[in-house]
């Protein structure tokens, strides 16, 4: 019992801080988007509170909590209260099942007068043996947070942006899953570990039979998948509601879209959900096509221990196995957070720079364009492993 | 080559024709049509012929391809095989189909090329021409009457072709209707046939006969053949049956030829031809046959003698020399009668072909009082029309000398025969002598009559080479049935009956007397000649004289040119009876008694349903409800 | 026990949540619980080592059937019903009895056939169930994979065709 | 019989229970509301009630056809479902109703 229990409150414990880790990038990001916005639009941003405008987040989440609570006379108080919890639930449900750097094997100590461990200790809320499905089906829940705010407020504008929304979101789920495939094809699992596993090796293709080693490049997803990788990237700004495909909180058409009755807390909540499943996108795209926490042949499991070990000893750790790799751990998880920033950035970018699709063209091109081509990209990725891994009677 | 697929290949060919063009029968392109459909009869012919020349080349005591495709019903004690066989009957039978056949296919898409609906025309023609091919090839007589419908249908889609005119849309039916009569007395000949020896096959029926004993049968076997009888009485139109033929000259010439003439109308001295060893043992019936087909010969031919349109004067000839064919099968003649049929095929669809090449050329104009000297405008059809009368009015060396001479030597010698029916016999011939020669004095010789609008032409190739075709036949198409007193002289044997000797029934043999023979023939030859100088001179020489004859007979005359009113006694004794009764058992029977009954049963039903029809609500939920309680009961069955 | 505990929870919350859904008289909250319900149902389906089916049934089920449900609920804009049950207490009985009866039946038969389900050979637990559920779907039931294929082609095209039936605002006057 | 350990002990008999209740309450929907489309959720609950006792076999035998017919039936659910709502959006565009109680014409 007594290891059950340990590993119930570490894993209790990871979900906390994880959850917390997705909440607080919230803040850091609409920083971000406002200055990063202020910047390609040629001004100032918030610059007053703090340094840089930095105190700025704090005065917001103040505002936030300070506000009154608002519920639509008309309304489904418990729907419009439960709409942004559901917004922000599968945001982390999804981030948690991320690895946010390698699996550390932990030796056994003795604490508390018992023995622990040994013990494998992972960077990421829990492991799920088909991460990539659990994160999709997990997000697909995203719709119904949106949808019951829009049905809870009881408002036409909101009603209009939820459906839309929901409309979008399983519009282009199709195209999403459709593109992983490649990668799932590619790679032969479900889990993320493994994907990032593989990764972390130089490129190679096997060519009916003959191994093809491409000298330093790492074995990277996005070499074997552009194709699937536009489409998933696209797919995403669909699905996190972002611009070109905010229709359904399209100010000009709509006031706010669903959250038109939100203000205050609950409002917040809709921005971390947004803002969560930008990170989880972001992670998802790093994980899937950039070698995730790793970048070969620099950074990998294999390596990282070894360039973290001089600091060890610089700060007079002993050379404790455990300790080393929880180091060289913490510099794999900066290089992830360091390439999602990047697609953070990304998304923020093209906010600021593309305009609004037209509701048709949205359709048009989730169904008529993006599916087939993804249908396209999963039929040749399959053949193509079929025609070359096959070993044609060698 | 395989002889199944031969057969198959012979049947399949028309059959295809059918479908392709009566997949597009509204097109308008008779050409096309008309080239598949003759295709279509081409390759039966190439097949048959085939066919003909390996069972020639078998030895003579096994000459026979018999196939066995599969069961077709196999129901108690009733095993009907679907199996075809051609021996030396059908042989000559498959050769006449679809020889002249193909002939008048050909014939037909010059004759049909103003139609509307060519494709439909050349659809219902391949169709009769497979049904013909069941008819003749089954095995056994339930095959055969699957085609002998069949070619009922085609004559009746055929004759009521345009059926937009009403009267012809009649003939149809009449022609169906008839037919139904005599179908309905075939069906009957089958199913005593079949209950009283068990089989429907012909080599089972004529094996199982003769060894079974004779008590038990004669009287059965001579109703069951008379039944056959009356259903060859409709298609072969003899008396007193013969009614449908003479106004089944409504449909397309071509289809007289082939159906009316040639073919189709045969069927029944075909049938007793097949049979012929099993009716060889009904004598009663023979005799019958034998006068039928003789009073049947003679009232059609005298028929003829007053008849103004050139197609009616045909179609009693037709039925006259069917007459003969009877008369043939009535004495024992099978030989005969083939050899006839054969002959007949040959020189009577050259005159219905010569016929609607005069008919087109007149632009459709059937009677022949406005009619007349066609000689110069139409040479070829002359020329072959004359090769048709001669060989119809049995001049030798024609075709119908020798087969015509044969029935009646036969009539004469036979042990079935006598002298009443060859006396009969040879007092036809002079009539059909007289009245051909009447047919083409009026129509080719002579003053034309026709009007100056009127410009006759000669036909187009594809309806000449048939008639040339058809001429050559019907001049050399007797030599295969040389009789022997002749072909001492020229050193020819008797081909047809040594061919079909085996296969049909033998009658005892009579001691020939060449001297009456040759007297005999001698005194019809003559007869005939005399008969139709006769004619030549009434309506060429002396056209006056005509008119004069026709009062003097008077009454005789009016009774012989409305066909001794038989259609009318028929209207009167037997259809306004029938049609009155059954107004009567209408009214009063079946309003009263039937109708009530059934009203009563259906009211009976529906209010015993009012009371379930409840549970019947139209609540989805309630059926949904239903459907538990069925499968609650059901597992709880299962789980007991 | 911790099998025990979730298993309870599970069920406890699976049959709350259902009894919810055929009870609201809101049709919307009917949707919504039933939502829960496949959620309840795809952490069971987990908790019996069927990930895959687990992941699919929150992507179909959860993400995408109940989405149209509510949505096409919303689009009707249908309020809480005065009376959400057909009427008639008798019938009303009936069926409630009639389902109970089939329940009751069908466990009884399961479990009566629990028996003759054992097999001592295979009754392993599976490793890797996720590539061996790909390996049997493609080989052993690809027929009926393909077959499912054309299924959805037909539906698909069938739904388009009923749903352009013009009616109500769309009707051409 | 029923004891604290058999409670306690879960296999194949708790979740065949369990699916049955569940099977229990979708057919009472399908029997018993009037809307239309909670008729077909109850439907989509009977369908999910079934897969669990399908799940729980295919544990309790070691054998992956039971997850073969799951996949099988999610599918045809899946289809079903979309068939449903688009007739019940085509009769809901016709007469404005989904009431059940309105569409009583198939009466005997």
């Amino acid at each position: 019992m007594g290891s059950d229990a340990f590993e119930i409150g570490v894993n209790f414990l990871k979900m906390v801080i994880v959850f917390l880790m997705m909440v607080q990038v919230v803040p850091l990001l609409v920083w971000v988007e406002r200055r990063g916005s202020a910047y390609i639009q040629n001004r100032f941003g918030p610059n007053r509170v703090g340094p840089l405008g930095l105190m700025q987040l704090l005065a917001d989440a103040v505002k936030f909590l300070t506000k009154q609570e608002f519920v639509p006379a008309r309304g489904y108080p418990v729907l419009f209260y439960i709409a942004p919890v559901i917004a922000m639930i599968p945001a982390a449900l999804a981030f948690g099942a991320i690895p946010l750097s390698m699996p550390v094997q932990v030796d056994a100590f003795e604490w508390l007068g018992q023995h622990w461990g040994p013990y494998v200790f992972k960077f990421q809320s829990y492991e799920i043996g088909i991460g990539v499905v659990f994160v999709l089906g997990v997000s697909s829940l995203a719709a119904f947070g949106v949808l019951l705010a829009g049905y809870g407020s009881n408002n036409k504008y909101a009603l209009f942006g939820a459906l839309r929304a929901s409309a979008q979101t399983i519009s282009y789920e199709l195209a999403m899953g459709l593109s992983i495939v490649g990668v799932i094809l590619l790679f032969n699992t479900f889990s993320f570990t493994e994907i990032v596993n593989a990764q972390s090796a130089p490129l190679a293709f096997n060519f009916f039979g003959h191994k093809l080693d491409w000298g330093p490049l790492p074995n990277w997803g996005i070499f074997y998948q552009p194709l699937g990788a536009i489409l998933l990237f696209s797919a995403m700004f669909a699905e996190t509601n972002r611009l070109p495909f905010d229709l359904p909180e399209a100010e000009g058409e709509l006031v706010a879209g669903y959250h038109n009755e939100y203000a205050g807390f609950k409002f917040n909540m809709f921005f971390i959900g947004e803002y969560g499943h930008m990170l989880v996108a972001s992670a998802l795209m790093v994980i899937f096509y950039f070698g995730g926490y790793t970048i070969y042949p620099f950074l990998t499991p294999e390596t990282a221990p070894h360039i973290v070990a001089p600091i060890a000893s610089a700060l007079g750790w002993s050379t404790n196995s455990t300790a080393v790799s929880l180091l060289g751990a913490l510099l794999l998880h900066v290089v992830l957070l360091l390439k999602v920033v990047l697609f953070l950035w990304i998304f923020i970018w093209v906010r600021w720079t593309l305009p609004r699709f037209r509701y048709d063209q949205l359709m048009d091109l989730g169904w008529r364009k993006m599916l087939p081509w993804a249908l396209f990209n999963t039929i040749l990725t399959a053949t193509v492993i079929l025609v070359m891994h096959h070993s044609w009677g060698a | 080559m395989n002889h199944a697929l031969l057969i198959l290949t012979l049947l399949i060919a028309p059959l295809l024709g059918f479908l392709f063009n009566g997949l597009r029968f509204r097109s308008p392109d008779g050409y096309v049509a008309g080239t598949v459909a003759t295709l279509a009869a081409g390759i039966s012919f190439l097949c048959s012929a085939v066919l003909v020349k390996d069972l020639a080349a078998m030895p003579v005591e096994s000459r026979v391809i018999a196939t066995h495709f599969f069961d077709w019903i196999t129901v108690g004690n009733l095993h009907v095989p679907f199996g075809f066989v051609v021996d030396q009957i059908s042989a000559i039978m498959i050769l006449v189909i679809t020889g002249v056949g193909s002939l008048i296919h050909l014939f037909s898409i010059g004759y049909m090329s103003h139609d509307e609906r060519p494709a439909k025309y050349f659809a219902y023609l391949n169709l009769f021409l497979f049904n013909m091919l069941v008819l003749v090839l089954g095995d056994n007589l339930l095959i055969t009457f699957v085609g002998w419908e069949g070619v009922g249908l085609c004559s009746y889609l055929l004759i009521g072709f345009w059926f937009t005119d009403a009267q012809k849309a009649a003939a149809g039916m009449k022609a169906f209707v008839t037919n139904r009569i005599g179908d309905a007395g075939f069906l009957i000949g089958v199913f005593m046939l079949f209950s009283a020896f068990g089989t429907l096959n012909y080599a089972d029926l004529i094996n199982v006969i003769p060894k079974s004993p004779e008590a038990l049968w004669t009287g059965t076997l001579t109703v069951a053949t008379l039944f056959l009888f009356l259903g060859a009485t409709g298609k072969s139109a003899q008396i007193p049956l013969y009614v449908w033929l003479p106004d089944a000259m409504a449909g397309p010439t071509p289809v007289s030829a082939l159906i009316h003439a040639a073919t189709m109308v045969t069927a029944g001295v075909y049938l007793f031809v097949r049979m012929s060893p099993v009716l060889i043992m009904a004598p009663h019936t023979m005799e019958v046959i034998a006068w039928v087909g003789a009073i049947t010969a003679f009232v059609a031919a005298t028929i003829g003698l007053t008849q103004w349109d050139i197609k009616k004067i045909l179609a009693y000839s037709t039925v006259s020399q069917l007459g003969y064919m009877f008369l043939a099968v009535g004495v024992g003649a099978f030989t005969a009668a083939e050899f006839h049929l054969m002959t007949h095929a040959f020189f009577k669809a050259l005159m219905f072909l010569g016929s609607g090449s005069v008919i087109h050329a007149m632009h459709e104009e059937q009677d022949v009082r406005h009619m007349g000297g066609l000689r110069k405008y139409m040479p070829i059809t002359h020329l072959t029309f004359v090769m048709g009368w001669l060989a119809i009015i049995g001049m030798p060396p024609f075709a119908g000398f020798f087969s015509k001479d044969e029935i009646l030597w036969q009539a004469f010698s036979s042990p079935y025969g006598s002298k009443g029916l060859w006396a009969v016999g040879v007092v036809t011939a002079a009539l059909t002598a007289f009245y051909m020669t009447r047919l083409m004095a009026l129509t080719f010789w002579g003053k034309s009559r026709f009007g100056h609008d009127v410009h006759p032409h000669e036909s187009p190739p594809t309806m000449l080479i048939p008639l040339i075709v058809l001429g050559i036949l019907s001049v050399i198409g007797g030599w295969f049935g040389i009789p022997h007193l002749l072909g001492e002289y020229v050193h020819l044997p008797n081909l047809i009956e040594g061919w079909l000797e085996p296969v049909v029934a033998k009658l005892p043999e009579v001691q020939s007397e060449p001297v009456i023979e040759w007297s005999l023939m001698r005194f019809s030859v003559a007869l005939a000649g005399l008969s139709a100088a006769f004619a030549y001179d009434s309506y060429i020489l002396h056209p006056e004289r005509t008119g004069k004859l026709v009062s003097a007979l008077g009454v005789v005359y009016e009774a012989i040119f409305n066909k001794y009113y038989v259609d009318e006694i028929y209207q009167g004794w037997i259809i306004n009876p029938l049609v009155e009764g059954s107004k009567a058992l209408w009214l009063y029977i079946d309003v009263n008694f039937i109708d009530k009954a059934t009203y009563f049963a259906g009211d009976l039903v529906s209010g015993m349903a009012s009371f379930v029809k409840t549970v019947q609500n139209g609540k989805t939920q309630s059926y949904a409800l239903y459907m538990a309680l069925g499968v609650v009961v059901v597992m709880t069955i299962v789980l007991m | 026990m911790w099998e025990a505990i979730a298993f309870y929870s599970l069920a406890i919350f699976l049959i709350y949540f259902a009894f919810k859904t055929i009870t609201v008289p809101n049709p919307i909250h009917a949707a919504l619980y039933l939502v829960l319900t496949m959620i309840g149902l795809g952490a069971a389906f987990f908790n019996l080592g069927a990930q895959f089916i687990a992941g699919v049934q929150m992507i179909v089920y959860a993400g995408a059937v109940m989405v149209l449900f509510v949505m096409v609920l919303m689009l009707f804009d249908l309020k809480a019903e005065l009376r959400a049950f057909s009427r008639g207490l008798f019938s009303g009985g009936l069926k409630v009895m009639s389902a109970a009866l089939l329940a009751g039946l069908a466990i009884g038969a399961a479990n009566s056939s629990v028996a003759i389900l054992e097999n001592p050979d295979s009754a392993k637990p599976v490793a890797d169930v996720t590539r061996q559920l790909g390996i049997l779907l493609y080989t052993k039931y690809l027929y009926a994979f393909e077959a499912l294929g054309i299924l959805l082609l037909a539906v698909a095209v069938g739904v388009v065709a009923v749903s352009r039936i013009k009616g109500g605002t769309h009707a051409q006057h | 019989m029923l004891s604290i350990e058999t409670l306690l002990h879960v296999g194949l008999p708790h979740y065949i229970f369990l699916s049955g209740i569940l099977f229990s309450f979708g057919m009472i929907a399908v029997l018993m509301r009037r809307n239309v489309i909670v008729m077909l959720m109850g439907v989509e609950l009977m369908l999910n009630a079934v897969n669990l006792s399908f799940i729980a076999f295919s544990k309790e035998s070691g054998n992956l056809n039971g997850h073969i017919m799951v996949f099988f039936v999610m599918t045809i659910a899946a289809a079903e479902a979309g068939v449903g709502l688009a007739l019940a959006v085509a009769i809901y565009k016709k007469f404005h109703e989904v009431n059940i109680r309105f569409f009583e014409h198939l009466r005997g």
